[in-house]
């Protein structure tokens, strides 16, 4: 590169790159929480939040109401289609005492379906969420610009994500939830409605895919396949370590922030042959993630 | 060619890379999300050695599948120690890492255009022989200890390691197997439908495989085998849905696993006892 | 097995003299007329522009009694924008269902892959697969079945090169594509040869990726190359995403964009403010009255806007149908293969269409150029790669 | 009053228990013994409604048992499972809050001092991963854990599993004192026969899923039958009669 | 005549974070020699057991086996010198029978490469053979001869122990390590195991490390025994002594003895 880059265009690129791991921090928390409880990779977390996603664009677009209430609607349609994930792809399994990789199978499945529902009723246009949904899109330091709908992501993030780690450590049901993810049996020895807690965790998770799905949905413009970003979480959680949503976070904004160096280095186009060398590189390194704590099954 | 013969083609190649799959992610329990990248890396670099260069169609093969086991084998050596989600992790990252190789070496593979003019050599015959024997390959696996060592593997790492096995090895062994079985599979595919392109194979495409073999259900190879026929001509068969048929192949494939969890076949296997007993039988008559 | 109604008769399939593939033929009844395109995946919103397109023609032609007294009928099979199935669906249609010409998909890998399929099939395949590869076979010559009822990427890439250098009078370009996307490279690749050819520079060229929906840090680095002109031919979905994000950066030179931008503007998704300094080039001029009227009629039936790809989509049909008409009873693939070599001109939305023999493209079509004023469509002018259009 | 009315019960197609009838007042220790494989932990598992009756009642006072594990513990019936079966990924104090679920914050205080007294190294080590306990500390965790639901009907299935002689000692005189200062009502399975049976105030051997001996602890203590077959008799020669034997 | 040291293991020591489970322990075994390990829950014994068969390599120390440093060896590599074990959580393999459980020990004497099972030449199924026919005399020694080709899951407690052992017996070890074996069985039962471990014993003559709580087995077993407590070794002995010893009575077994 000739010209040294100017010191405003780094920090603009280092802003866009934490901008992008905060929405990646949002989209993985939802989907931390059933991996690192449940101990699957709930794809379908994906299918949520595409379809809460049009749900918020049609409270915006078609009834007219402000970002607060269109939130509020993704995040009920969020939790609501959460729910119906779990007794349509898991519940039945789990009853049958059927192994968590079939969780996996039927929760891929459950994407590809919910992703055909939004191909079959929107499929056929282009849409977006009115741009007069965030009054202030964006914020100017100098020459630095910050978009106000990754804000937006950031702040629910922080939120969300402090709000969850308080509920898991420090209420019963947040303990319950994690009592169930090692022995379903056991807990329901303690008095515990074992279904219930289950449906609370993924009410949970799908209100932040309602949320994610929603805010997601205005910064970067619908379709059907909105679903797909769910992998980023995928790859957040894994990274981040079992068992530690902060690392999840960590290892979302780090991403975020890692695509962005990428591509304002080497380019887009390659990037993902860099990404995938230092993903090996670092789970050799760390092999329990960013914060995983090195809980080894004991012999 | 005839729309039924090519239709049929395309399931016996995919169902190859289907066994791949059962193999690794059946019997091992390993998840990848890169198996469609193996088959993508085989079509590729078929095709370019056999148009490019004019090397015969074998030996392009052979060299393909080698590369794809070689990669297989950085791949496995990294992250086949570690947890088994880093597995699916990694493999995932490196289905996305071809993909990009694929498309930025322009000059190379044509990129986002694809690469086409593959002559089609795919014969009938080539293809139904070539499941016909992967079948049998991975029968005679699985009968052998590796079977066993799979399945102890997958159930209880530590305990098969203590009693002598060396899980990474194994692991290893059954990963390049699989990525071999992708890349040959990818070979034929490119050379059946004559035109290749990055996008075909993504993360989804793998893991439609995997869930090709949960639906069979991952302990019956025969479940795998009838289940890959099934799914992988749903989306003909299922045309007259017209726009529903994509929808309608998740449903039954919600509906199958919720209702038989251990896929449409368990642990049933067809047996081909009855049929030799029935022969010596008849051999004996005859000799009489 | 073919769902046609009553007086329909079994088509009738002729071994020609020397092929080996049958000559698909329609003597009576029912015309049969196969439609390619993604119901069910990533790109069905433009793949429905072509089949509401010629959805509505086959009704108006129904209506006026068909084409020689006999209606018409659209076998629409849904290939996923995979390839694989595409062929499948293809082979189905022609095989099965015995459709003796079809409408192709908007999607260029589809185009290239079924080419060849097409010349062992000998059925003709008219569509917008923009790149040249879709209709010109390697050696230069054209692939025997294959029509592009638009202009190319090529000619497109062209007329904007030419567009900005001439008319705009940019030095310093810089290029974002999206590099997995053929339609994209199609458009940037002949664009960047152009303006390195009449002297400009590529300041900047980056490319993002498939689902990539964030473009901060491609426009950021475009940005401190200062370049004059932006060219960014993408896909319908990330437009207004650009648009935004570079309008969010400060990035204040022209945009220059593709003719995926819809033909009702951005509004109201897109900040007006983000969209005043734009041009980009489309097949027709949608403030022509008849195209407003039947863009009307259009989202009225279909509840969705009319796209860039609806008008050539109907375009293409409607050379299908002329060809068709044409052949009069001897409706097989062969005679309309021949008419659509021979046809001297369509009348279509994007003005008087002849195909060449030599390329199978349209030959010489100018191309609008638009810009947006207060959210909305404007048209500026007509174009071509050799300077504006007489 | 638990009263165990004509049970059958087992999984699936399987069969394991047959035509039980059992009497457990409150107050007392009933001692269940019998082989590996018997059917003592399906019994238990049956009242607390793991697993599925498939005749017969179980009846607490007089009322049917409901049917759901979370709502069988909440009528205070706690089972602390064979094998511990703890949380592995919470952590010890963690653990005791899920025992105490239905209770309120201030019983559960009350109760988890009680246990920290009664099994100090879990207070020690407080934050520590369950999983990482070794087996006699996880037994004693699951031991408090059952403690911390202040049942009224304590099911306990093999607590003595791994414990060291000196732990071992202290379950069998907290289970006592559970019993004679709560007045908590314990059955009890347990493989240690004849400590088992000294603490018996009624005692069941469960043979192939059937009772073929009952009565009182010190009784059976002395039957030369148990011995013979649960209490490592050394004549080893004598032939075992048939349990019909027994019930005449 | 001495007996030659098999395992002699030198300063092992393991931590975990900031708790140290095995503290600077020294012993060994010799040849054809059982020796026992007790000590309160929590002592380390486990631990120790873990590291002399691979699971866990030692914070500190070295383990010698036959004049060998195994302390950095994987488990499997360690089996294939002859050590093998049970363990005290019950570790089968889902859905498996009882013989190929145990036949999978064996898997890795297997003579051929993994691409002769394609051709599936003779001697591949000669070892499968074999291998059956062995591992079925394994199964009727340890007494299961009944239900070999039962799931193991399916088993109840006890049996499932006896699984373990002879899984552990099927890689014809020299040494054996078996954790707790006596858990959750009754006295009479007890009894019959003791005697099948004295009969593996003299029978096959192996060394064995054995852990168990409960008196009667390692009292009647064991030649010699160490005695861990919080990871250090606080006595060791021969079991007359160590019954006597009153730092093993404080720390371990309580004035009582129970059932010894
Ligand atoms: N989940 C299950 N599915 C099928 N059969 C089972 C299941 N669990 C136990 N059994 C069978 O039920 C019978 C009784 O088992 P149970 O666990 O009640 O015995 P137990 O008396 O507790 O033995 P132990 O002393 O070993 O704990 C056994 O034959 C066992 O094989
Ligand atoms: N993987 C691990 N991570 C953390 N701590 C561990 C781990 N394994 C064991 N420990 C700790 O080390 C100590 C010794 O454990 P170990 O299992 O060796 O005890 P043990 O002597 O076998 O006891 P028991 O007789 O109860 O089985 C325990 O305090 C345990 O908590
Ligand atoms: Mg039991
Ligand atoms: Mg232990």
């Amino acid at each position: 590169m000739g010209v040294p880059m100017q010191f405003s265009i780094i920090l603009q690129q280092v802003v866009n790159g934490l901008s992008l791991g905060a929405v990646y921090a949002l989209i993985a928390v939802g989907f931390a929480l059933i991996f690192n409880v449940l101990k699957f990779s709930n794809f379908a977390h994906g299918g949520v939040l595409g379809i809460s996603a049009y749900a918020g664009y049609i409270a915006a677009n078609q009834f007219k109401l402000p970002l607060i209430p269109v939130i509020l609607v993704g995040m009920v349609t969020g939790a609501i289609l959460a729910v119906l994930v779990e007794l349509i792809a898991f519940r039945w399994i789990r009853l049958q005492k059927g192994q968590l990789v079939y969780f996996f199978v039927t929760s891929v499945t459950m994407l590809m379906l919910l992703e055909q529902v939004l191909i079959i009723r929107f499929g056929a246009s282009f849409e977006s969420y009115p741009y007069t949904l965030v009054k202030v899109r964006v914020l100017q330091f100098g020459d630095v610009t910050i978009s106000v709908t990754y804000l937006l992501s950031l702040i629910s993030t922080i939120i969300a994500f402090s709000g969850l780690i308080y509920v898991l450590k420090k209420t019963k049901i947040g303990i319950a939830i994690r009592a169930a993810s090692n022995d379903l049996t056991a807990t329901s020895l303690m008095g515990i409605n074992v279904n219930m807690v289950i449906i609370a965790a993924f009410i949970v998770s799908g209100m932040l895919g309602g949320l994610s799905g929603v805010l997601y949905g205005i910064s970067a413009s619908l379709s059907p396949q909105i679903g797909q970003i769910v992998v980023k979480g995928f790859i957040a959680s894994v990274l981040g370590g079992l068992g530690s949503l902060t690392g999840v976070a960590v290892a979302a904004v780090v991403l975020g922030v890692l695509e962005v160096f990428l591509i304002s280095t080497i380019g887009s186009g390659l990037s993902p042959v860099v990404i995938f060398l230092l993903m090996v590189v670092f789970l050799l390194v760390r092999p329990h993630g960013f914060a995983g704590v090195s809980f080894s099954d004991k012999a | 060619m005839t729309f039924y013969i090519t239709v049929a083609i395309s399931i016996a190649i995919s169902s190859i890379a289907v066994l791949g799959t059962f193999m690794l992610t059946g019997m091992n329990g390993l998840f990848s999300l890169g198996q469609a990248a193996f088959m993508g890396l085989g079509a590729y670099a078929t095709a370019i050695l056999v148009v490019n260069y004019g090397l015969p169609f074998p030996l392009a093969i052979l060299i393909a599948i080698a590369l794809a086991i070689s990669l297989a084998f950085f791949v496995g050596y990294a992250t086949l120690r570690i947890r088994q989600d880093f597995f699916a992790l990694a493999t995932f990252g490196f289905g996305q890492a071809m993909i990009a190789l694929l498309t930025e070496t322009v000059t190379i593979t044509g990129g986002a255009m694809g690469f086409s003019n593959i002559p089609r050599l795919t014969s009938p015959a080539l293809a139904f022989i070539s499941l016909a024997i992967a079948i049998f390959f991975v029968w005679g696996f699985r009968r052998s200890h590796f079977g066993k060592d799979s399945l102890a593997i997958r159930s209880n790492e530590l305990a098969a390691e203590v009693e002598g096995i060396n899980a990474f090895k194994h692991k290893m062994i059954v990963f390049v197997i699989s990525a071999g079985f992708a890349a040959y599979a990818g070979a034929l595919m490119a050379f059946h439908i004559s035109y290749v392109e990055p996008a075909t194979y993504g993360w989804i495409l793998s893991v439609t495989w995997i869930i090709i073999v949960f639906f069979g259900g991952r302990d019956s190879l025969t479940g795998t085998v009838i289940g890959a026929i099934i799914l992988l001509a749903a989306p003909e068969a299922l045309r007259f849905t017209t726009a529903w048929r994509i929808l309608v192949y998740c449903v039954i494939i919600l509906l199958i696993i919720n209702l038989r969890p251990r896929g449409l076949f368990g642990t049933w296997e067809i047996s081909l006892k009855p049929f030799l007993r029935f022969f010596k039988s008849k051999k004996q008559q005859e000799a009489k | 097995a073919t769902p046609t109604a009553a007086p329909t008769q079994a088509p009738v399939t002729q071994e020609t003299a020397g092929g080996d593939a049958p000559v698909i033929a329609q003597p009576k009844g029912e015309i049969l007329i196969g439609n390619l395109q993604d119901e069910s995946g990533g790109m069905k919103a433009l793949s429905s522009a072509l089949t509401y397109a010629a959805t509505m023609k086959i009704e108006e032609v129904n209506a006026a009694g068909g084409i020689n007294g006999r209606t018409l009928k659209l076998v629409t099979y849904d290939t996923r924008s995979d390839v694989n199935e595409a062929i499948n669906a293809l082979r189905r249609m022609v095989e099965q269902d015995k459709v003796p010409v079809v409408l192709g998909p908007p999607i260029a890998n589809i185009g290239i892959a079924v080419a060849p399929i097409a010349e062992e099939l000998k059925v003709p395949i008219v569509g917008l697969f923009m790149d040249d590869k879709c209709t010109i076979q390697e050696n230069g010559e054209p692939w025997t079945y294959m029509f592009l009822a638009q202009d190319s990427a090529t000619y497109q890439g062209l007329t904007m090169a030419a567009y900005a250098i001439q008319e705009l009078g940019v030095k310093k370009v810089a290029i974002l594509y999206n590099s997995s996307n053929s339609y994209s490279v199609g458009l940037a690749t002949p664009f960047e040869e152009a303006i390195l050819k009449s002297g400009g520079e590529i300041v900047a060229k980056e490319t993002y990726t498939g689902t990539d929906k964030d473009f901060r840090a491609q426009l950021t680095k475009i940005k401190s190359a200062n370049p004059d002109v932006i060219y960014f031919p993408s896909y319908p979905v990330e437009i207004p995403l650009i648009y935004t994000q570079a309008y969010e950066l400060g990035i204040k030179v022209p945009m220059l964009g593709s003719n995926s931008v819809p033909p009702t503007g951005l509004a109201p998704s897109t900040d007006p403010a983000a969209t005043t300094n734009t041009f980009y080039p489309y097949g027709i001029n949608p403030s022509d009255p008849v195209l407003v009227d039947w863009a009307a009629a259009y989202k009225a039936k279909f509840n969705s806007p009319a796209l860039a790809q609806s008008f050539s989509g109907a375009d293409a049909f409607g050379i299908i149908l002329q060809a068709i008409e044409a052949c009069g009873d001897d409706i097989t693939s062969v005679c309309i293969t021949e008419k659509l070599n021979t046809m001297e001109s369509y009348k279509g939305f994007q003005g008087t269409v002849k195909l060449s023999p030599d390329t199978h493209q349209p030959i010489g079509l100018p191309l609008a150029i638009m810009t947006i004023k207060d959210g909305a469509p404007e048209f500026v002018t007509w174009y071509t790669p050799e300077g504006p259009a007489k | 009053m638990l009263e165990i009315k004509n049970l059958h019960s087992g999984y699936n197609k399987i069969e394991v228990l047959h035509d039980i009838n059992i009497k457990v007042p409150d107050g007392k220790i009933v001692v269940v013994i019998g082989r590996n494989g018997a059917g003592k932990s399906t019994l238990l598992n049956t009242i607390s409604g793991l697993v599925k009756i498939k005749s017969g009642s179980i009846e607490m006072n007089g009322q049917k048992i409901p049917s759901a594990p979370h709502k069988i513990v909440a009528s205070g019936i706690i089972q602390v499972p064979e094998g511990r079966r703890i949380f592995p990924s919470l952590t010890i104090a963690e653990n005791l809050i899920m025992g105490g679920y239905l209770a309120s914050n201030a019983e559960m205080n009350v109760r988890k001092e009680e246990v920290y007294n009664t099994f100090p190294i879990l207070c020690q080590r407080e934050n520590q991963q369950a999983g990482t306990l070794s087996g006699g500390e996880q037994q004693m965790l699951a031991m408090g854990r059952g403690m911390m639901a202040g049942p009224k009907i304590l099911l306990l299935d093999e607590p003595s599993l791994g414990l060291a002689p000196l732990v071992f000692t202290q379950v069998f005189e907290l289970i006592i004192k559970l019993n004679k200062e709560r007045n908590m009502t314990i059955i009890l399975v347990e493989q240690n026969a004849t400590i088992a049976l000294k603490m018996a105030d009624y005692a069941y051997v469960l043979e192939n899923g059937c009772v073929v001996i009952e009565g009182p602890g010190e009784e059976l203590i002395k039957d030369a039958r148990v011995k013979a077959a649960y209490l490592g008799a050394a004549v080893k020669t004598l032939k075992e009669p048939s349990p019909r034997e027994y019930l005449e | 005549m001495e007996k030659a040291i098999v395992i002699d293991m030198k300063n092992l020591t393991k931590k975990f974070g900031g708790l140290c489970a095995v503290n600077d322990f020294t012993g060994h075994v010799k040849e054809n020699q059982i020796i026992g390990i007790i000590g309160p829950n929590g002592a380390g014994k486990t631990t120790i057991l873990n590291m002399v068969s691979g699971i866990y390599p030692p914070t500190q120390g070295e383990i010698i086996f036959k004049g060998k440093d195994i302390s950095k060896l994987a488990p499997f590599q360690i089996n294939h010198l002859g050590i093998a074990r049970t363990f005290q959580n019950i570790r089968l393999f889902q859905e498996m029978t009882v013989l190929e459980t145990i036949m999978t020990a064996y898997s890795w004497r297997a003579p051929y490469h993994f691409l002769e099972t394609f051709v599936s030449l003779p001697r591949v199924a000669r070892f499968e053979k074999e291998t059956k026919e062995k591992c079925l005399h394994w199964i009727e020694k340890v007494g299961l001869g009944n239900e070999a080709h039962s799931i193991t899951q399916s088993l109840p407690y006890g049996m499932q122990r006896r699984v373990e052992i002879a899984r552990a017996l099927a890689s014809e070890p020299t040494v054996l390590l078996l954790d707790e074996p006596g858990a959750g069985l009754n006295q009479s039962e007890i009894h019959d195991l003791v005697d099948l471990i004295q009969g593996l014993f003299t029978e096959l003559s192996l060394s064995i490390m054995l852990i168990d709580h409960r008196m009667d087995v390692i009292m009647r077993l064991c030649e010699w025994i160490y005695v861990q407590d919080f990871g250090k070794n606080i006595s060791q002995g021969t079991p007359e002594q160590i019954q006597k010893d009153p730092i093993v009575i404080k720390a371990y077994l309580g004035e009582e003895i129970i059932n010894a």
